[in-house]
């Protein structure tokens, strides 16, 4: 790859993607995975939560906390199939089944909080 | 048989033989230089110095003081024309490492830092920590990389430089990789092989000081000069001649016998006192802790260790503080190395061969009898270190004279004709030679490491720290017996693809060789200079011996010995006082 | 303690065999004996082909690598007694070619490290007589740790990465050249960037991390690597914001 | 190798390791790498499950009920488990390999990496605090 590569714009996202997996995920996986399905903690209503989740700022949270992550998965599981399973031949479907599927989780997300 | 060819080839990669090549490359860039080293040139020995590289830095120093200082430390062997130019030089050199890259110490606001040094009266070394060779090894090699008129043979191994016509024309070597032999013809050849510490069974040496290319310039008719010089150091590791820095003893170590005794108060070195007095004791001149050493073992006063006698250094008293702050290196290098914690142990030590001041005979260009042939660094003797050399000026000499050795080799090679058929016809030779005694001989008995260790306790026994007619003549005779028996060697591998065992023995004769001129030089220099000491002879003699010994090899490859007068120019000999 | 160890040392012979087997030999058993004094009592007394590189015993020439019971080590700094009581395995270094026994081919070392131009870069030079280029213990302190790699290759045997893919630049040359870019008499840093972000020379580094683990001089190349990447990718923003002119 | 090598009649074999499939499994420091690795997987099953959540927020308050119903089903439970023991597994080697990428510096003396891990760990806490509180609703 020359000079024009993208593999440091890629680079970027997994870690920022990294550092926000690290930061947020943890609490949200132990509230929305297990303390209110278990009933641990009383989970907010359906009300509260939707009105929550229109506001603006927490809109683009929501994006950011789907988006990033997924292109820290994407680059991390492209080189563990890579490293791992030693499949480097089929590089080209490797990038496209990973970063394709940021990219189009990406936009779900977009849309999906876009018409909520 | 395969052959390439050069304008400028450098046997040996270390400090000296890469300095050389990036001046012909420098002076010269159309000129194509060749690197042979036997190992990758980031493994040469230079890396292991560690104290650091005189070169006159402060305005309250100056050359005359730094070549005076040289010369007395010499005890007046030092060629002065050659010391003159060596320390005005030696800081050039210095400067030119720091352009380069080499991490040297700083002070607070960015000024090179130096540090004082036995011998040294001013503070004049240059350090890069504790690894100076090491960190200027791997900046001349890294820069070395730069030039693409540099080519290099790495892991060769040379076994003979060719000469016809009077004239140097290239060398044989083995490509360790493959087992391939190969002429490699040149207009010049520096020789930057280093010293030949493994001619005695304990030293600070690696592995690969073996002495091979005095033996190469030796067999090729140039004269090796001053062979008798060999440094001792007071205070290494018994088995692997790891080197214990003198700081152990100024920070308050005791040296003791096998009773625990301070034995050095009887050795006309002051009395004992609780802690370090500088000149006294412990801090005595390297040379006279050695000879201590051998007559208290005379008197049954050291320890029998299992590698021989061991007196023991003592660091327990200084208590874990000072050692871990003061000399944390020193107890890294023994829980390391050794498996000793000088914390609680007592760290057994003993003399160790350390540097040797004698080599292939240049003038001050570097340059050897022999048109084309040159040598630098320690292999060589310009002679800057006369019958002793000082601590740190080792580091610059390969510098300042790896660097004009290059640069007269590169104005020889400039118009010189390459090399003639004769020079192959001898590398054919070589090579058949190489084949029937080593590769192809079948049978054999003796073993290169008996051999190699026989020779190792003669020479120390011989031509040790004190000598004696008498000695040295049980050892030229023991040498003459191991060069009789060398042919009858067995080699367990007939493999061409790196084969040690062969380059082993190769180093083995060698060694032989260097050993041979050492003790010849020792027995016909009938005074004790330096670190030569003949108890036969106890003092001085200028009438005499203000000369340099020059061995030659003859025809039937017995020795021939010369002397040449010393050059005086500004300081007159005089008397090498320390102590008192 | 016993008083013998027995080590199995690979032993490969391109001319004779086709792949490495394990040879047993029974060594005394010192307390202030490393590997590589057992390896040299083996040479010495009981089997004079065995292949293998030293030099100076004091963990500073960098040529003794090994595998140690599959670890990398150097060799002249692992005490025999750590294995007691045996027995100990001695392999040639892991990821690269082997030559012959414990020799290992380091060519493609070499070749990259010169590849990452090791040396100072500079627009203009000030010629000797004008001194030295003032350099404060602080700037120093900047690549001091990364001038530190004796070229051991002990990381290039960790790094699985670089056994996958050959062609991914590895640890030490990296570190190498960091060690430059850092340097405050330097500014090749650019020239490097633009050999080393090709996705061998520094992408391929998943951060596996072992390198540093490994090192015996604690040079810390997964720290450079990152670094590295971080400056790489700044770089990249840099480049791509303002496509000429960047510098 | 990048150069190729010159196979002369001097140039024997040379023997070539090939790294195994299951390289991942000689070293426990590798198997702690590939589990890092494999974190990804749940992360990026944290991202769709939490998609889906959304979906179902947007498709009214009868169809969100029956979303929360699924997660309480015992597959989802332990595989929110076993997604939450990874993700904090990321968290954690990520903190600690921050210092690697980022050299801090007071007053010329490189910052002792605990130094910079711990105001991570710090900020973690109350990040996940403060998310606690607005969406339980203080
Ligand atoms: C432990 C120790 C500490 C020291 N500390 C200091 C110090 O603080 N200050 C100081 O000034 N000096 C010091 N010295 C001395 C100094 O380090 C050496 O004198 C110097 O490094 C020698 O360098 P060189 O270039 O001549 O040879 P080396 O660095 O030894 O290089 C020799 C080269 O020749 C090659 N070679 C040898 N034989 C062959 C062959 N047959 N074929 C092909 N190539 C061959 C080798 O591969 C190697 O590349 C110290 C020495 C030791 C042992
Ligand atoms: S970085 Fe460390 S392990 Fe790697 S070659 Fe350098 S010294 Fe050896
Ligand atoms: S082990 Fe290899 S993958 Fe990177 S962090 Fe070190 S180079
Ligand atoms: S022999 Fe030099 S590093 Fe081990």
């Amino acid at each position: 790859m020359g000079k024009r590569s993208f593999v440091p714009l890629f680079w970027t996202l997994f870690s920022v993607g990294g550092v926000v997996a690290a930061f947020l995920i943890p609490i949200h996986l132990f509230l929305f995975g297990l303390a209110f399905p278990l009933g641990w903690i009383q989970p907010p209503t359906y009300e509260r939560l939707l009105a929550l989740a229109r506001l603006p700022l927490v809109r683009l949270y929501l994006f950011v906390l789907c988006s990033l992550p997924l292109f820290h998965w994407a680059h991390r599981f492209r080189y563990t199939l890579y490293d791992g399973l030693q499949v480097k031949h089929l590089n080209e479907l490797i990038i496209l089944g990973t970063y394709g599927g940021a990219i189009v989780g990406t936009l779900v997300a977009g849309y999906l909080l876009w018409s909520l | 048989m395969d052959s390439s060819s050069h304008d400028v080839l450098l046997v040996g990669g270390g400090g000296a033989g890469l300095r050389a090549a990036i001046a012909v490359a420098e002076v010269n860039p159309k000129l194509s230089v060749a690197v042979v080293s036997k190992v990758y040139p980031m493994r040469s020995h230079t890396v292991s110095a560690e104290g650091g590289a005189a070169g006159v830095a402060r305005p309250d120093d100056s050359l005359d003081e730094h070549a005076y200082d040289t010369i007395s430390g010499g005890d007046w062997l030092c060629d002065q024309d050659a010391v003159e130019a060596f320390v005005k030089e030696a800081r050039e050199e210095l400067l030119q490492m720091e352009h380069w890259g080499c991490p040297w110490s700083r002070e607070p606001d960015g000024r090179i830092a130096v540090r004082p040094f036995g011998g040294m009266k001013k503070e004049r070394t240059w350090f890069a920590a504790d690894k100076t060779g090491f960190h200027m090894l791997h900046t001349l090699f890294q820069t070395s990389l730069k030039y693409n008129a540099i080519t290099r043979y790495d892991e060769w191994f040379v076994t003979k430089l060719l000469v016809d016509d009077g004239r140097v024309q290239g060398v044989v070597a083995i490509e360790l990789m493959s087992g391939k032999i190969q002429a490699i013809t040149s207009k010049a050849v520096i020789v930057c092989t280093g010293g030949c510490g493994k001619v005695f069974p304990f030293t600070t040496n690696a592995n690969i000081k073996n002495g091979d290319g005095m033996a190469l310039a030796y067999r090729a008719g140039c004269p090796l000069k001053d062979m008798e010089f060999v440094q001792y150091h007071p205070t290494g590791l018994p088995f692997t001649g790891i080197l214990i820095t003198e700081a152990a003893r100024a920070e308050g170590g005791y040296m003791l016998n096998k009773d625990g005794y301070r034995y050095l108060q009887d050795y006309d070195l002051g009395k004992p006192q609780p802690g370090p007095v500088l000149r006294t004791m412990e801090l005595g001149p390297r040379d006279r802790l050695s000879q201590a050493f051998v007559k208290e073992n005379e008197k049954g006063r050291t320890i029998e260790g299992p590698y021989g006698p061991v007196v023991h250094l003592d660091l327990r008293h200084l208590g874990a503080k000072l050692i871990n702050t003061k000399l944390p290196f020193v107890r890294e290098l023994c829980l390391k190395y050794q498996n000793i914690d000088p914390i609680k142990e007592l760290i057994p030590v003993r003399p160790v061969v350390h540097y040797m001041m004698g080599g292939v005979h240049t003038n001050m260009n570097g340059a050897t009898p022999i048109k084309g042939l040159y040598a630098a660094g320690e292999v060589a003797c310009v002679s800057i270190n006369g019958a002793n050399r000082l601590g740190s000026n080792s580091l610059p000499e390969l510098l300042v004279f790896g660097a004009r050795a290059g640069k007269s080799a590169a104005a020889f090679a400039s118009d010189q004709r390459p090399a003639g058929s004769a020079a192959l016809t001898q590398a054919m030779d070589e090579q058949r030679r190489l084949e029937e005694q080593f590769l192809r001989k079948a049978g054999g008995r003796e073993r290169v490491a008996t051999i190699r260790e026989e020779m190792q306790k003669a020479v120390e026994s011989g031509a040790g720290i004190y000598r004696t007619a008498k000695t040295l003549q049980e050892s030229a005779n023991k040498l003459q017996e191991l060069q009789e028996r060398f042919p009858n060697i067995a080699l367990d591998d007939h493999s061409r693809t790196f084969n040690t065992e062969l380059t082993s023995a190769l180093e083995l004769s060698f060694m032989l060789d260097v050993a041979t001129s050492i003790v010849q030089c020792a027995l016909h220099r009938k005074e004790s200079r330096g670190a030569h000491q003949r108890t036969d002879f106890p003092g001085r003699n200028d009438t005499e011996y203000l000369a340099h010994s020059l061995v030659t090899r003859k025809e039937d490859g017995s020795s021939q010995l010369k002397y040449l007068p010393v050059t005086i120019t500004r300081w007159p000999p005089g008397q090498r006082v320390y102590g008192r | 303690m016993a008083d013998k160890i027995t080590l199995e040392v690979a032993r490969y012979d391109p001319e004779r065999h086709t792949e490495p087997t394990f040879e047993k030999y029974e060594v005394p058993f010192r307390k202030d004996w490393v590997i590589l004094d057992a390896l040299n009592y083996i040479k010495d007394r009981l089997d004079g082909s065995l292949s293998y590189r030293w030099s100076c015993r004091t963990g500073i020439c960098g040529s003794c690598g090994m595998m140690v019971d599959g670890e990398p080590k150097l060799t002249c700094a692992t005490f025999l007694s750590s294995y007691a009581p045996g027995p100990v395995r001695v392999e040639a270094l892991r990821n690269f070619p082997i030559v012959r026994d414990l020799v290992i081919e380091m060519t493609d070392f070499m070749v990259k490290l010169k590849k990452v131009k090791p040396w100072i870069v500079r627009e203009n030079e000030k010629p000797i007589s004008q001194g030295e280029y003032l350099q404060t213990p602080e700037q120093l302190e900047n690549y001091k740790q990364f001038s530190m790699c004796i070229n051991c290759l002990l990381c290039y045997a960790a790094c699985p990465v670089y056994g996958l893919d050959n062609l991914f630049t590895g640890p030490a040359a990296i570190a190498l050249a960091q060690r430059y870019n850092l340097d405050s008499r330097d500014v090749g840093a650019r020239e490097r960037r633009e050999i080393l972000s090709d996705h061998e020379g520094i992408w391929g580094c998943t951060f596996v991390g072992e390198c540093t683990e490994v090192c015996p001089k604690h040079v810390d190349p997964a720290g450079a690597i990152q670094q590295y990447k971080v400056d790489a990718a700044i770089d990249w923003f840099k480049s791509f914001l303002l496509p000429r002119g960047a510098k | 190798m990048t150069e190729k090598p010159v196979y002369t009649e001097f140039h024997p074999r040379w023997y070539r390791t090939r790294v195994s499939t299951y390289w991942w499994l000689d070293r426990t420091p590798y198997v702690k790498f590939i589990l890092r690795e494999l974190s990804s997987i749940f992360v990026a099953f944290f991202v769709v499950i939490t998609l889906l959540q959304i979906r179902a927020l947007g498709q009214g308050p009868q169809a969100y009920p029956a979303f929360q119903q699924r997660l309480q089903a015992p597959i989802m439970v332990i595989l929110n488990i076993l997604s939450l023991l990874f993700v904090l597994f990321h968290t954690i080697t990520w903190f600690n390999l921050t210092p690697k990428a980022i050299v801090l510096r007071v007053r010329g003396r490189r910052l002792p990496d605990l130094l910079i891990a711990a105001p991570n760990y710090v900020a973690w806490l109350v990040v996940s605090g403060v998310i606690a509180w607005i969406v339980t609703g203080g």
